[in-house]
């Protein structure tokens, strides 16, 4: 076990697979000779030189169609979309081309790409520059969607995604980059398995991305007996893992840093509901962000994402009732 | 029956079987109009016609490890870089003979032992895929090149600027040929378009840049020699534009009404056809007699080809969940 | 009332809403001299003239951000998305700008476009041009969602889109562009109200677009009490009508033309379940497509979406046993 | 307190005004500097310090009934268009007297009043938009003009090909304002594009094109109207390169250690403020005491408005839930 933050895992994760795979290339907007936005490149350039380490001009649709091209040709290129929102330049080709690729080939190539995107709320980077969007990447076949919330999971996660050889899409919460944490370079994670943080009897949680450490704080504020798993995988999710925690526990909770129309979570629920219907011992439901744009204000955005308080309340009046609890917005008057 | 990769070698130089290729994909496509017209194939259709010396010329010239980004107009295209006459008909009627084994439909053919790539119904996003090709041959050190076909509409999209952009910043082995055959849809190109000469564009992005006579193969294996040379040495990309005229409508059942009268009949003097015609005869290569023979052949397996895929099996239920993810290996 | 096409319905509303309100404008690839690549701006050129009707080159991005800023400045511009894969290379104007500029501006200004693409499958058009992808437009707080599904829905609610003060995706089934049907032109739609196509006691059945049509035909066939609702707009969606629908029946289906991952009736089946779970009397569930590119062949492409069989199959199963059915590639052993 | 309006008339013609806004602008980027390193501002901020001379020379030129979009790096454009500096530090310490009522932030300053659009976040999204808002204009036969100010590097993204090709086609009342500050982010702008003079771009477009000294208020007064003019009587868009250089790093702490040593210190001895300086005293407009006083005055302004804002109310749970729907009049 190593202690590294967040950003260094990732970092980390690409130098091994660099030094492992001569076929891994990166590039993006100031990945090389800046080694990153946010730092999550530094040391490649110079371990791995001008050819596989690349800075590119700003065109998201450019660079990102050049990964698909490279990829099908033998290389395994790893770019990076600077904020999530970018993507929404260059959706295309992620969606339109790299996930069907291998369809239209007659499965005669494959597409191992990965893009990597800083997601999320908490630092005050506005409406344009906060989101999480897996909606953009959800409902395509083709595509993997991995979200991480660990420097544990930042390496090991991105290590399988670049191993995978069909596309994967990588959320990395922007609000972690700094934190540290425990890696051990010797754990691989496969994609599509959940982790399970916390094993419980009393209810299920699942969560993704930087809500996973909201909702450890929630559980340890409420001491309640929470089951609390780590999706991990977005696309294709770990629905065995949830079903058998579910099976257990009789009760599920989403959180999600998602909007409540339109979020990642409705599907756990909706497939948990189907599957486990006649053995649940209570309403399953969600807790998101409200349904507005991430607002800039301090005092608004610690309020846009669930919080531990809020979790606590509503994960206690769900185990009392059996009910879905209200949303704070309903509480305190601002929205029915 | 020949592989791709045979049918391609065919045409690397010999000018006779370069002319039957021609032959074959214009009867290829007035055949595709008739089966569209009686239901026997579905969707949509982009016929070629008018731009055989182009899609020939450029198979001539690359080598089957090159690489080659179409889109939905590429019958035409995947004919002449080799794929049989059966993979593109089997594959435009949903057939298991056909290169994708009928998921894929007439706007998408693959066949990476030639090097074609999934050809893309999304204007402009080969363009950028392309490039990356070529930016792998770049990495691994290898001399082939990546190619980028697309419309003179296709100009006008974001991708075709950034994916210009990036290859000439990086100095990418690729070759953009933009083939203006005046119509991008319904809407003629000085409609969308405040520039004539399409080419110049790549003055934005410093790169080698000029146009060619699309009619005249001999004229696109020139040009293509010069930017393939170009590509393969180190020289960077290049942006090709190549004259040309789609004979027939934009897809499907379009009679092209809106063109100005006149203009269709102007150009069909220069039907590449006819032009590879007069050179082949002039040269003594070919009579009138033995053109006529290669026609009247070239219906005649045409219906072959039409009788193999009709009688070709449809796709199981199974077939539409395949291949959308690569078998994983047993891991390490 | 007045017989007409689908496609007709929309040349009305689109040639009624001109008429009625000069900065009503149309733009697109081919819409004006060529009158739409589906005949859906026929004759518009021609009575509006070229200032209001105009081609554009292909350049998505540039004419839905044209869109935007015209309606900003007081137009009320309506553009084509030929198919709405094309959006892919235009996401950002829609949803980064367009549906946040309100709320960047301190509610001083309003951007009322319509963003019309036609969508679905059915007709051969392959994998890029045969989706419906609500999920891309989804989780958008600022932009609405509605999803046509008849000559009716086709006329009342583009001129409710038209007539909205914010932006609205408008998706269209384009198998429907052909058919027939009455058309009520005095009969004002909602925005964000569903349509009770037929009530019944048995089971309430959601759908919208083209699966309305789909579940017509499966009700009527299976003899089975249905109540069926085009929900017609997916984002904000009819809480309310479906919820009191359940209520009533106690049983959900939702019946999708989007993926089993990812598609929109996920958060109806984990909204109603977490609202009424009490009062369920079986699982609620959902019918989609499976999860693969929409296939190109004929006889795949008609199994791709749910068929009246499937559909009268499934409900005959939920009804007798209140569990969740299999799907048909389940019970056909090809995925489990 | 002034409305953004009358500040806005008061530079119109007023050579000192014009000095003093972009004295302004200079020290409120210097607070914001200070405000961001002592953690009062979150987020990130883009500083504009050397693009004053551009920013107030664009504001002198226009009508408070044009509209500019411009960027995250917006605070300059923003103040020269008028906005108090209250209004912009509000909005960047996310208070409810903020111009977006603090919902917003540094990236996103909006004052419809005098034209100001929400400056967007993303690169090159802008320049549609304001295409957009000329296209208004010419369908309601007004003669306003639309403004997208942008960076260097947005030059590279395909919303800038798009956009201007859009622009040209339909001769829209059209300004693209390319900032050359010679970076995008880290990245010096040679080394992600291909060629030097940006404004040529604008000849595949067939759009008027030309540089001007963006250092230089006079310059650019004098570019902008030309460029003005052709828009207002219906001359169709213009790309004008404006040559500055970016004085701060790209965001946030960014120290620009990736600068070749000595670049900033040449681009400094044409700091704008200087080069305005010289000439307001050349001309006897102003004596460099005055030119002390204005910036010390200024100093103490800008004091006044660091308290008024760090006094001024955080807005209420309920405001990030206003503002996404229009409010829907009682219909018909
Ligand atoms: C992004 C995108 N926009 C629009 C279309 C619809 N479309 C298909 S072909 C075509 C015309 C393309 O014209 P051009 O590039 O000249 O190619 P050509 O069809 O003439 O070969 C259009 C607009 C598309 N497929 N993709
Ligand atoms: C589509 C998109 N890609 C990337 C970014 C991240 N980004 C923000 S500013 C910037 C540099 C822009 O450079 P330039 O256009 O020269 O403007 P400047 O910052 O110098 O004013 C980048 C890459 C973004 N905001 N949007
Ligand atoms: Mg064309
Ligand atoms: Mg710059």
């Amino acid at each position: 076990m190593t202690a590294m933050r967040f950003r260094q895992a990732i970092v980390t994760a690409l130098a091994d697979e660099m030094r492992a795979d001569s076929s891994v290339m990166i590039f993006g907007e100031d990945v090389a000779v800046a080694e990153g936005p946010f730092k999550t490149s530094e040391g490649l350039l110079q371990e791995f030189g001008p050819l596989r380490v690349r800075d590119t001009p700003i065109s998201e649709m450019a660079f990102t169609g050049a990964a698909v091209g490279a990829a099908i040709m033998g290389m395994k290129p790893v770019v990076e979309i600077m904020f999530m929102e970018f993507l929404g330049v260059a959706l295309d080709q992620l969606v339109t081309e790299a996930a069907k690729l291998r369809y239209l080939s007659n499965g005669t190539l494959s597409v191992p790409i990965v893009v990597r995107a800083s997601c999320g709320s908490g630092l005050g980077f506005g409406s344009q520059h906060s989101q999480t969007l897996e909606n953009w990447v959800a409902a395509t076949p083709g595509l993997k969607v991995v979200h991480l919330s660990d420097a544990q999971s930042a390496y090991s996660l991105m290590r399988a995604a670049i191993q995978d050889p069909d596309p994967v899409m990588v959320l990395e919460p922007r609000i972690l980059y700094g934190e540290r944490g425990e890696v051990d370079t010797s754990l691989k994670m496969t994609i599509g398995q959940a982790r399970m943080i916390r094993s419980g009897g009393a209810i299920t949680i699942v969560s993704l991305g930087q809500m996973v450490n909201v909702c450890k704080s929630a559980i340890e504020k409420s001491g309640i007996d929470v089951e609390l798993i780590d999706l991990a995988t977005v696309v294709p999710w770990d629905r065995a893992a949830v079903l058998n925690s579910v099976k257990k526990t009789g009760r599920l909770v989403v959180v999600e840093e998602s909007p409540e129309s339109g979020g990642w979570g409705s599907e756990i629920v909706a497939t948990v509901t189907a599957e486990l219907f006649g053995s649940l011992k209570g309403a399953p439901f969600r807790i998101t962000t409200p349904d507005v744009p991430v607002p800039y204000s301090g005092v608004l955005e610690t309020r846009y994402v669930p919080t531990d308080d809020d979790i606590v309340r509503q994960l206690t009046h769900a185990i009392g009732t059996g009910e879905k609890p209200k949303t704070w917005w309903q509480l305190e008057g601002i929205k029915k | 029956m020949k592989t791709s990769l045979q049918r391609r070698q065919d045409i690397k130089t010999d000018k006779i079987a370069q002319y039957e290729r021609m032959v074959e994909i214009r009867e290829f496509e007035e055949q595709i109009n008739a089966l569209f017209a009686a239901g026997l194939v579905r969707g949509s259709t982009h016929l070629c016609q008018g731009q055989e010396a182009l899609d020939v010329g450029i198979a001539a010239v690359l080598r089957p490890d090159d690489v080659v980004l179409a889109t939905y107009r590429g019958h035409g295209v995947a004919l002449a870089l080799g794929l049989t006459p059966e993979s593109v008909l089997g594959e435009i009627m949903g057939k298991t003979n056909g290169c994708c084994g009928g998921v894929g439909g007439s706007m998408h053919m693959c066949d990476m032992s030639v090097g074609l790539l999934p050809t893309s119904a999304i204007v402009g996003a080969g363009i950028p895929i392309a490039a990356g090709a070529a930016l792998a041959f770049q990495v691994q050190g290898k001399d082939n090149v990546g190619v980028a076909v697309f419309g003179d509409g296709a100009s006008n999209i974001g991708a075709f600027h950034e994916g210009l952009n990036l290859a000439a910043i990086w100095k990418l082995p690729v070759i953009f040929i933009c083939d203006n055959n005046v119509y991008g849809e319904y809407s003629r190109i000085n409609t969308t378009t405040p520039i004539e000469d399409l080419h110049t564009r790549a003055e934005s992005y410093n790169m080698p840049h000029f146009s060619l006579d699309g009619m005249d193969i001999a004229a696109v294996e020139k040009g293509m020699t010069e930017a393939v040379n170009r590509a393969r040495s180190g020289g960077g990309p290049t942006l090709i534009e190549a004259k040309t005229y789609r004979f027939a409508g934009h897809s499907r059942a379009d009679q092209a009404l809106y063109r100005p009268a006149g203009e269709l009949e102007q150009w069909q003097k220069r039907d590449p056809l006819k032009v590879t015609e007069e050179g082949l005869v002039a040269s003594g290569l070919l009579t009138p007699e033995k053109i006529e023979k290669i026609k009247s052949d070239m219906k005649v397996r045409m219906q072959e080809v039409i009788e193999t895929c009709s009688a070709a099996p449809e796709p199981t239920l199974a077939s539409m969940f395949e291949n959308i993810w690569t078998p994983v290996k047993a891991s390490k």
